[in-house]
């Protein structure tokens, strides 16, 4: 009905986008054709962010602050240089910044203008963190956020938040767990989350 | 811009729905798309400012609705068009027309490694001393230019104060439309929760952005 | 609630396209979902300012994408619900299953002319003097709740001055939740361009907006 | 392929609303065979706004005050009374304001936050009125607007935005065109057109 046209065209304002996968494609094969692009090195990409590059390097950064007091103080001073230290820097990392937890303040990271993220720590940010609920409400409303993480925080607990507006990536350090003395540094990094390194979790909690 | 990408205080969009063990990609295609986006961005055809201005143009509906892969799908479509790398046909159909614009490097696989661990560093040395110090208390500038920007709607014509100085980096509001890198002093501000969001605010809350010189007056 | 509805001062929609003698209605439903929006609103059941409240929690995109009649339909499906009206699946059935509460009121088509004449005056009597009076600088409150307001966000936390004692009248900001119609004083508040919109802004523009007696400070 | 099912559903959220046309027919239906609404009144509803309320009411309005200075100081002084004495009145018009366009300023009527408009003399809002581009830069970006309706006014024109947050509905009273003594209120009523008293035209502009 030629009437309707007017209001389907507003609704179904973009079907070209519907079919992800084949959109996709046909861009990775006309850029293939143009030679502008390996496949090669998109394949590569992949497998760097699927097994070499996530949450356990920094897991492994948070366990080695909680056992190693000047790596802590290395960490607070240029977070940059002390994760570099431990083979971690790159894409998304280039300048980072490492907010410790403490038993007065809560630190949770947010980027509300896109999706800025400490790649080389964490690996590729999960759906929710680029997703507008996050966005929107972690600066106006952190413990309603977090509540849906399952983690309420003492009423009089600060809530610092970092709003990722510059080229800074944050990486939180959660508080060590009570019950954790003479673990070893791979032992402690497995208590480290992803959301615990975000502000979303804390350490040791169950996910 | 005000665009649909400025969030931070926005209402409406429902809880938070974190996915209990999410995999690192939910089809085939975001790998691709992943892969595709940082491929162009080798090119050194655009800056990682222009193409978040390129994001921040996608229709507002859409951008809320698309997920962050196709977000940047849909910049790059656009990326790829203004710089002459694809016309809209041939990303439309998948099939080769024209020729290319000539990229300034072509990432072939075994360059990934270094391209990945050297990333794009945008800290700038800068000829003049930091205006501010770490404790002054400083007011963001109100504007709300249509170009692109890095500092949030919500904290704009808000008191804070200087938490550090960060360092120098690139002027995104410039660079992102070619007028330059032009680095600043970049300062990260805190601000009161109550000083953002007025009466009912989370009193224990503090918000800090990091914020270019420019941004900022001395109060 | 700073809902997809407040959109002054956004951008991305692209030009304002208007329609060269645009018909009244675009198509036959439409007109349905005026008169039915208009024959239930005659229930008694809910306010305007409730309405309004239902049409801002449409979720953004939906919101952005919906034409008006549609942003109406599904605001009253969600307060046919409420009240009592209809379930959810009478509406998306077009059956009957239940008995509906009781209106207080049914729209015949002969109340339509006196009923549309009547409309629905809110301007109520209150027991206090103005607080202000026309030239007096004030400056709008800082406040984000998640629920109805009627001062939008680009108008918060900005002194203007008091043109006009307008009168009064129900206050939205409660009405819309049902704490009662609590009126107020409302005044039409002057801006200039440039406090709204800072640097940049159009030095010829002024914008006014009418603000009820608690959104404003003397300054 | 049930991984692409997560975006899919994101993208296609509401496909329930696709077919308004069928979606207002069975809520018809059903409030109807409560004994909810009478299909008779929403009959009439639409009649009254087809035929009856509409721009010319309002150019009725502004030709009077252009023929009338007295009727013109009423209207500026209390514009409900002076538009129900021409019989105009009721619905989203219960509470008129009059605002005059003079040689230094030019006014323009939004409602930013829904879509507040003066019913009983203009009838029913235009989709644009009601749309997100024109709701967004109205009280932004005037001039930019004008020009997409084809007005653009001298650089020193004042412009007066009146974003209807409250229950007063505005009626923007267009300057008289030149040349136009002596004609007739019925003559002069043509040359208002509805969007002259919203102020995205001026009076006796070509459409």
């Amino acid at each position: 009905m030629s009437e309707d046209h007017h209001h389907d065209h507003q609704h179904h304002h973009d079907n070209r986008y519907s079919d992800m996968q084949a959109r996709v494609r046909a861009l990775e094969t006309v850029l293939t054709e143009k030679g502008l692009i390996d496949p090669g090195a998109i394949d590569a990409i992949v497998e760097t962010y699927e097994t070499k590059i996530g949450p356990r390097n920094g897991a492994h950064v948070v366990a080695k602050a909680w056992s190693d007091p000047d790596f802590a103080e290395w960490l607070k001073r240029d977070a940059t240089a002390a994760i570099a230290s431990l083979g971690y820097a790159g894409r998304q990392g280039e300048h980072m910044r490492a907010v410790f937890n403490t038993p007065d303040t809560h630190n949770l990271v947010v980027c509300t203008l896109c999706s800025c993220y400490p790649w080389s720590v964490l690996g590729l940010p999960p759906v929710w963190y680029k997703a507008p609920a996050y966005r929107s409400r972690a600066v106006i409303d952190p413990r309603g956020v977090l509540a849906e993480f399952g983690l309420t925080l003492p009423e009089t607990r600060k809530i610092r938040v970092w709003d990722s507006t510059a080229e800074l990536r944050y990486l939180v350090i959660p508080e060590r767990p009570e019950g954790t003395d003479g673990m070893s540094e791979e032992a402690l990094a497995k208590l480290v989350s992803r959301d615990s390194m975000i502000g979303t979790a804390i350490a040791g909690m169950q996910p | 811009m005000n665009g649909p990408h400025d969030l931070g205080g926005q209402m409406g969009f429902g809880p938070v729905a974190p996915e209990k063990d999410e995999p690192y990609f939910h089809a085939e295609w975001e790998k691709r798309a992943l892969g595709i986006t940082l491929s162009c961005g080798a090119f050194g055809a655009w800056s990682i400012d222009e193409s978040r201005h390129a994001r921040e143009n996608i229709p507002p509906a859409d951008y809320l609705t698309a997920s962050y892969y196709e977000i940047w799908t849909r910049a790059l479509e656009v990326l790829l068009e203004r710089h002459g790398f694809a016309t809209r046909t041939e990303i439309d159909s998948g099939h080769k027309q024209t020729v290319p614009a000539t990229p300034k490097r072509i990432l072939a696989a075994d360059m990934v490694p270094g391209v990945l661990a050297r990333g794009g560093p945008c800290d700038r040395p800068v000829d003049t001393e930091p205006l501010f110090q770490p404790g002054d208390r400083v007011r963001t500038r109100n504007f709300n230019p249509t170009t692109h920007t890095r500092l949030p709607r919500y904290a704009r014509s808000k008191t804070g104060v200087v938490e550090a100085v960060q360092g120098s980096y690139v002027f995104p509001d410039d660079n992102a439309h070619g007028r330059g890198e032009n680095p600043q002093w970049v300062y990260t501000v805190v601000f009161d929760g109550g000083e953002i969001w007025g009466e009912g605010a989370d009193p224990t809350l503090t918000v800090s952005i990091d914020a270019w010189e420019s941004y900022l007056e001395r109060v």
